[in-house]
């Protein structure tokens, strides 16, 4: 199982507000899989409009990126900049 | 409406043209004469990146109409090297990376050379308030004063 | 300028870039510097009210014009799905840029386009436009962002429901978005504070201020292949934009990145492009379009105008320990404020365990916002640095004493969720402390202001091409459009990972046909994502270089190694050959396998997050309220600077956008939401005799993730001038400013108002 | 916008009857650097331009005992070059310096900025403060006017059909006598006047003022001189007294509105604020 921090009430309006969630998955793939089922509607808006930060690192297309029971894994806004 | 036919020096020649009374003289650098080195910024006379030399004055040619350039001579930044020698200012302003986007350079390099055409020891104020009316939007300006400043310096060493 | 570290023969040097002459002798092309044979002229009717119905468009009598080619309205544009794309700036939806590039059935601002023409020459186009009926219905409006989020307050989109609340609302409304970011316990952190402060903040909108107006020459072809020439600040978002908008297969569009003259976000998106497009398919002719000044005022840019509430605490010893903030940020006409990065940035210069953040984004008629340099952080950083000044002052802490005691860290967990790894916060507030500035004495009526920023950099597409010619000179091909000298960060590391003169390393910015698909040049990437694939396409030509070594040598490639721009055997054992040099390899080349090169194609990850501290000193004119800049400080970790001098022009330039932000620049609208001053008359960006010389820091703690250590650098500079400025205006004046621009109008009546 | 004819007459003559013949239809260019602003922003479409440049009576400055005549198309930069009359109107020259960028002062002209008639004309307050005459030619000859009756509201001029500007005059001025022109703009340069405030005055041989004038810019629809402050001025050795009296008398007499640039309360107090600054510049300068 892995634990996802979701920061933003982006996310968490799918989670009836719960800030963490824990799914079973071996990498993003999974986990936005697992979480769409959990919480219809949060694997789409992860998706289409959110990064995902892993130990640190922001990724703003992720997918194939390991993730295990240490991972930090934080839900995000997708950032741009000027 | 019939064309004006102008005759005019630009950049030490010759040239001739035929503009409409309403074209500026910088629209018709650009494109009548081929000269896109001015740029046009605001055509208000408030950016200074079409700055150029009418009969040695420092002008914004947004401001000047293109039928006024009869008889005149006209300096742009095409003109400002001498063949593949860069003048001093050109040389610095690369050196001191005096540039970002380099959209206002061509404006701020005709204006500076104005200035140090007519004083070779601007103080940093003169040089400030001289340039005022070529915005940069890059630089913050640090770079351009001090690059100015420097040729000054190397002009007056020379 | 001998600051380069001993082991980079290139890097850290203040090399000459590869576009210097041309820019320096007006050679170089930018957006509306080119000319093709039977070229229109496009112009563009917009629409005169702030909020109206579109009735019907009449273009007969300009069609009938002499002279006139053609006329488009968006019943030429093809229907755009509601659907979320990723390109530019984060996600935009096609509907809503389709309906930014020419109205459908409403104007949601002054300024929007509702139809375009071509003509033989800029004249007629004028006429033409003139020419064009359009009648229209006018609705109620609405500008500011507070009064968008009234009950009453005229609703822009029908069909727009708050999005980030449960349940989701029955009613529309002007707010499209609500953003929450917890971390800790609020409450048990204002609990546990000594001291408390509780401040409103308003910010306007500013405009990018580029001095290049948006220029795009379009050639369609009857094909259906098109080539776009324009100045952007990445023309892959531009074919992104135009097959998605025009529905035209990508491989059919060739866009070519003209030198642009500045943009700092404002040219991550499509104005004129599908336009110009349209237009040169109905004339069957090239179109070029050139926004005037007033255009890029009115239907360009800005950034976000901003209403905010900043409350922190902290305890009697200057630890902070509670921190919240509520955002409302205009996204104009329709959604994507900065809101997200806003609240996300909003406290991280600072290690605090517990965090609230709540924003909103907002919808009122005026045009679309767009990217500016860090885009939201300097808006929710200003409000923050202003009452960690308060805080500092009720503590009786020296203000950058406090910071440093605050300052996040190797470690500290950012209240937008991650770890933050090796960053440089406490060294730029240390270096800012050790200054000669911050302990020069000051005059009556002057203050000091100090102010910190963050921002997170992204990293994103870049590709690379390295191409060793038949005499051994280097071309290097990439896609991300040069805005400020990053051809040269270019050429610098391709030379210094092969070994060879920077002079003999030639960049180009190659058009869409000769690259793969870069994100644009933004969010401070370039040096760091494209700067990581020119490395890594480097590595790989040298790859093949040691190969071609082997052959020669007829050894194995482990037994070449690869030294000061040479081939040379790893060890004696592999043989005794004299070192090949590049040129010498190249020479040979036809003979071991044809041309050499390397590429990569990257999604460049870990970029190094930044952070800044800034000192201001103003002079407040007590009786006109005027503001003198009179000295200014920027310190940054830059990770590491490839070209210093440009490095430290970003902070230059920033800092002077910022100071402008702080103290002159905003958006004016009369009572019927037409903007009053769209121009550089009134829009006063600073200009040379306004700013003292801007004196540089740069701190360099390397990003693990680059090999040369980059961090991106530009954007973080923009962020701490405002409460710079605002801090050291407090200071001269005694009086706290809650809204920006602090014009001299402004100071007055503030100071009035106080006694 | 199209359709405009361009002419450049040599003579006065062929100049006043363009402009007589275009019936109002016509613009005159002298600087340009309004004229062309407007044509760009579509605000006049004129049927005809006439270009006073090639007329010799409108070049050069002449001295003549101490009295300065100005032509009409002499730009800013050339009266800062003119070292007689920069000694003897510093107030003047200011003002017209103050107009716009290096680039803007090689072409704008003080009789083009009198005609254009901004109620924020930086170059006029000075010269009404001066007591400048100024030359107007037209289809009945020519006549004397004092340019403080050219500007009737913002954007309208006295002058009639087929009437130009020809030549600024500037009276002689006894010893210890100067004047001073500050304007308040938010940036340092580039910037219209929020506020501007002339102050011309004489001062007798201990340093009494014994004629003075105050005028300001912006504060209304034309300039506004205002007597109670020259009544402050005269009689005083331009102390803090007299300085802060001066000062109440501009704010008093300010009329301004609220628009983009500034405030109604913000103008009043700047009024006051800038003409009691230039009184005491004139005088330091009259006493030097």
């Amino acid at each position: 199982m892995v634990k996802v921090v979701l920061t933003s009430g982006t996310a968490t309006q799918y989670t009836d507000g719960e800030t963490e969630v824990t799914v079973a998955a071996k990498n993003v793939r999974q986990m936005v899989t697992a979480l769409e089922a959990k919480y219809p509607g949060l694997g789409t808006e992860i998706n289409q409009s959110m990064s995902v930060a892993i130990d640190g690192t922001i990724l703003p297309d992720p997918f194939l990126e390991e993730v295990t029971e240490e991972s930090e894994i934080f839900v995000l806004p997708k950032i741009g900049g000027g | 409406m019939a064309k004006h036919h102008i005759t005019t020096t630009i950049n030490g020649e010759e040239a001739e043209y035929l503009c409409e009374p309403q074209e500026t003289l910088l629209d018709v650098l650009r494109d009548e004469v081929g000269l896109t080195g001015t740029k046009e910024g605001c055509s208000s006379g408030d950016c200074g990146a079409c700055s150029v030399m009418l009969d040695g004055r420092l002008v914004c040619s947004c401001l000047v109409l293109g039928v006024e350039a009869q008889g005149k001579t006209v300096e742009t930044i095409e003109g400002m090297a001498d063949g593949e020698v860069l003048h001093p200012l050109q040389q610095k302003f690369l050196e001191e990376a005096a540039l970002q986007c380099g959209y206002c350079t061509p404006g701020v390099l005709i204006a500076a050379k104005a200035l140090l055409d007519i004083n070779n020891d601007p103080t940093e104020t003169e040089v400030r308030y001289w340039l005022a009316g070529n915005l940069c939007r890059c630089t913050g300006y640090d770079k351009i004063i001090r690059a100015v400043m420097d040729t000054a310096a190397d002009m007056r060493g020379a | 300028m001998n600051e380069q570290p001993k082991k980079f023969k290139w890097v850290g040097t203040r090399t000459i870039r590869p576009d210097g002459v041309d820019k320096v002798t007006g050679r170089a092309m930018y957006g509306a510097d080119l000319t093709l044979p039977g070229m229109l002229q496009g112009k563009v009717v917009r629409s005169p009210h702030a909020h109206a119905k579109i009735k019907s468009i009449d273009t007969s009598k300009a069609e009938a014009l002499d002279g006139v080619k053609a006329v488009i309205t968006a019943d030429d544009m093809p229907q755009a799905d509601p659907t979320p794309v990723a390109a530019g700036e984060a996600m935009i939806n096609l509907r809503d840029l389709s309906d930014n590039v020419i109205a459908r059935h409403k104007v949601l601002y002054e300024g929007q386009t509702v139809a375009a023409v071509a003509a033989t020459t800029s004249d007629i186009a004028d006429r033409a436009v003139a020419l064009i009926e359009v009648e229209y219905e006018v609705l109620p409006h609405v500008i500011d962002v507070l009064a968008a989020m009234k009950d009453d307050a005229p609703v822009l989109h029908d069909d727009m429901f708050t999005g980030g609340v449960k349940p989701k609302p029955e009613v529309a409304s002007n707010v499209a978005n609500r953003v929450e970011f917890t971390l800790g316990d609020i409450e048990a952190g204002f609990a546990a504070a000594d001291v408390v402060i509780e401040q409103d903040f308003t910010t306007e909108p500013v405009h990018q201020g580029y001095i290049e107006p948006h220029a795009v020459v379009a050639d369609a072809n009857p094909d259906g292949k098109v080539d776009i020439w324009c100045s952007s600040q990445g023309h892959f978002m531009v074919r992104t934009f135009v097959a998605g908008l025009l529905k035209i297969d990508m491989s059919k569009i060739k866009v070519t990145a003209a030198e642009i003259g500045g943009g700092f976000g404002g040219k991550t998106t499509v104005y004129l492009e599908p336009l110009a497009v349209l237009l040169s398919s109905k004339s069957g002719r090239p179109v070029r379009m050139v926004m005037s000044r007033e255009e890029v005022f009115r239907a360009s840019g800005p950034t976000s105008g901003a209403a905010m509430t900043i409350k922190m605490g902290a305890t009697k010893d200057g630890k902070i320990v509670a921190c919240d903030a509520t955002l409302y940020m205009q996204a104009g006409a329709w959604p994507g404020s900065p809101v997200g990065p806003a609240a996300m940035t909003a406290f991280a210069p600072y290690d605090v365990d517990n965090v609230k953040v709540v924003g909103f984004d907002v919808v009122s008629n005026r045009q679309k916002v767009v990217a500016y340099r860090a885009p939201g952080a300097p808006i929710s950083e200003y409000g923050v640095e202003c009452v960690v000044d308060e805080l500092a002052s009720e503590l009786g802490i020296d203000p950058l004493e406090l910071r440093a005691k605050n300052a996040a860290k190797e470690g500290t967990q950012a209240a937008y969720g991650v770890k933050f790894g090796a960053i440089g916060m406490v060294e730029t507030v240390a270096a800012a402390q050790a200054t000669e500035h911050y302990k020069t004495p000051l005059g009556p009526n002057q203050g000091r202001g100090v102010a910190s920023g963050f921002w997170f950099n992204i990293g994103g597409e870049s590709c690379a091409g390295i191409r060793i010619n038949e005499d051994g000179s280097v071309s290097l091909t990439e896609g991300s459009p040069d805005i400020g000298g990053s051809r040269a960060s270019m050429a610098m590391m391709a030379a210094e990972t092969l070994g060879v003169d920077y002079y003999k390393v030639k960049p180009s910015v190659v058009d869409t046909d000769a690259t793969g698909y870069h994100f644009v040049t933004g969010g401070s990437r370039v040096t760091f994502a494209t700067g990581m694939a020119v490395v890594k396409a480097t590595n790989a030509a040298i790859d093949e270089l040691r190969a071609r070594a082997a052959k020669i040598w007829d050894v194995d490639v482990e037994g070449v190694v690869w030294e000061d721009g040479h081939a040379k055997p790893a060890s004696s054992n592999v043989g005794d050959f004299d070192p090949m040099s590049v040129a010498d390899l190249a020479a040979m080349a036809n003979k071991t396998g044809g041309p050499i090169s390397g590429h990569a194609d990257i999604n460049a990850k870990g970029a190094g997050p930044a952070f800044g501290t800034h000192i201001c000193d103003v002079e407040v004119d007590p009786d006109t309220g005027h503001v003198t800049v009179l000295r200014y400080t920027a310190v940054q970790d830059v990770g590491r600077a490839i070209h210093p001098s440009y490095v430290e022009g970003q902070l230059q330039g920033g800092a002077a956008q910022g100071i402008g932000w702080a103290l002159n620049e905003e958006y004016i609208y009369d009572e019927n939401g037409k903007l009053e001053n769209a121009g550089f008359l009134d829009y006063r960006v600073p200009v040379a005799s306004d700013l003292p010389m801007i004196d540089t820091i740069l701190i360099e703690i390397p990003n693990p993730t680059h090999p040369f250590g980059v961090r991106g650098v530009g954007e973080v500079p923009i962020i701490p001038p405002l409460a710079a400025v605002a801090n050291a205006v407090a200071a001269a004046t005694g009086v706290r400013f809650h809204a920006l621009p602090m014009s001299p109008p402004a100071i007055v009546a503030k100071m009035a108002e106080k006694g | 916008m199209s359709g405009m004819r361009y002419e450049a007459p040599n003579s006065v003559d062929e100049a006043v009857k363009l402009l007589a013949d275009a019936n109002g239809a016509a613009r005159i260019l002298a600087g340009g650097t309004d004229l062309l602003v407007q044509l760009r922003a579509g605000m006049i479409d004129p049927g005809v331009v006439v270009n006073i440049k090639n007329i010799s009576e409108t070049h050069g400055i002449a001295a003549d005992g101490g009295a300065f005549c100005i032509g009409a198309t002499v730009s800013g930069a050339e009266m800062g070059e003119d070292a007689a009359l920069s000694a003897a109107w510093p107030g003047v020259v200011e003002g017209a310096e103050l107009i716009g960028s290096t680039q803007i002062q090689g072409r704008a002209t003080m009789a083009g900025n009198l005609c254009n008639a901004s109620p924020a004309a930086d170059s006029v307050p000075a010269l009404i403060a001066a007591g400048a005459t100024c030359t107007v030619v037209g289809p009945d000859g020519q006549r004397e006017v004092s340019v403080a009756d050219i500007p009737t509201g913002p954007g309208q001029n006295s002058l009639g059909n087929g009437e130009f500007v020809l030549n600024i005059k500037l009276p002689a001025r006894p010893a210890n006598a100067s004047d001073a022109y500050l304007r308040m703009i938010p940036r340092t340069e580039m910037d219209i006047a929020i506020v501007g405030a002339a102050v011309n005055l004489v001062l007798d041989g201990d340093g009494t003022c014994t004629e003075a004038c105050v005028v300001l810019g912006a504060v209304g629809p034309k300039t506004i001189t205002v007597a109670d402050a020259a009544a402050a001025l005269v009689g005083s050795k331009v102390d803090e007294a007299a300085l802060a009296a001066v000062a109440a008398a501009a704010s008093a007499a300010a009329t301004p509105i609220d628009d983009k640039r500034g405030t109604v309360a913000y103008r009043t107090k700047v009024a006051g604020v800038l003409a009691s600054r230039a009184a005491a510049i004139a005088a330091e300068r009259a006493r030097s």
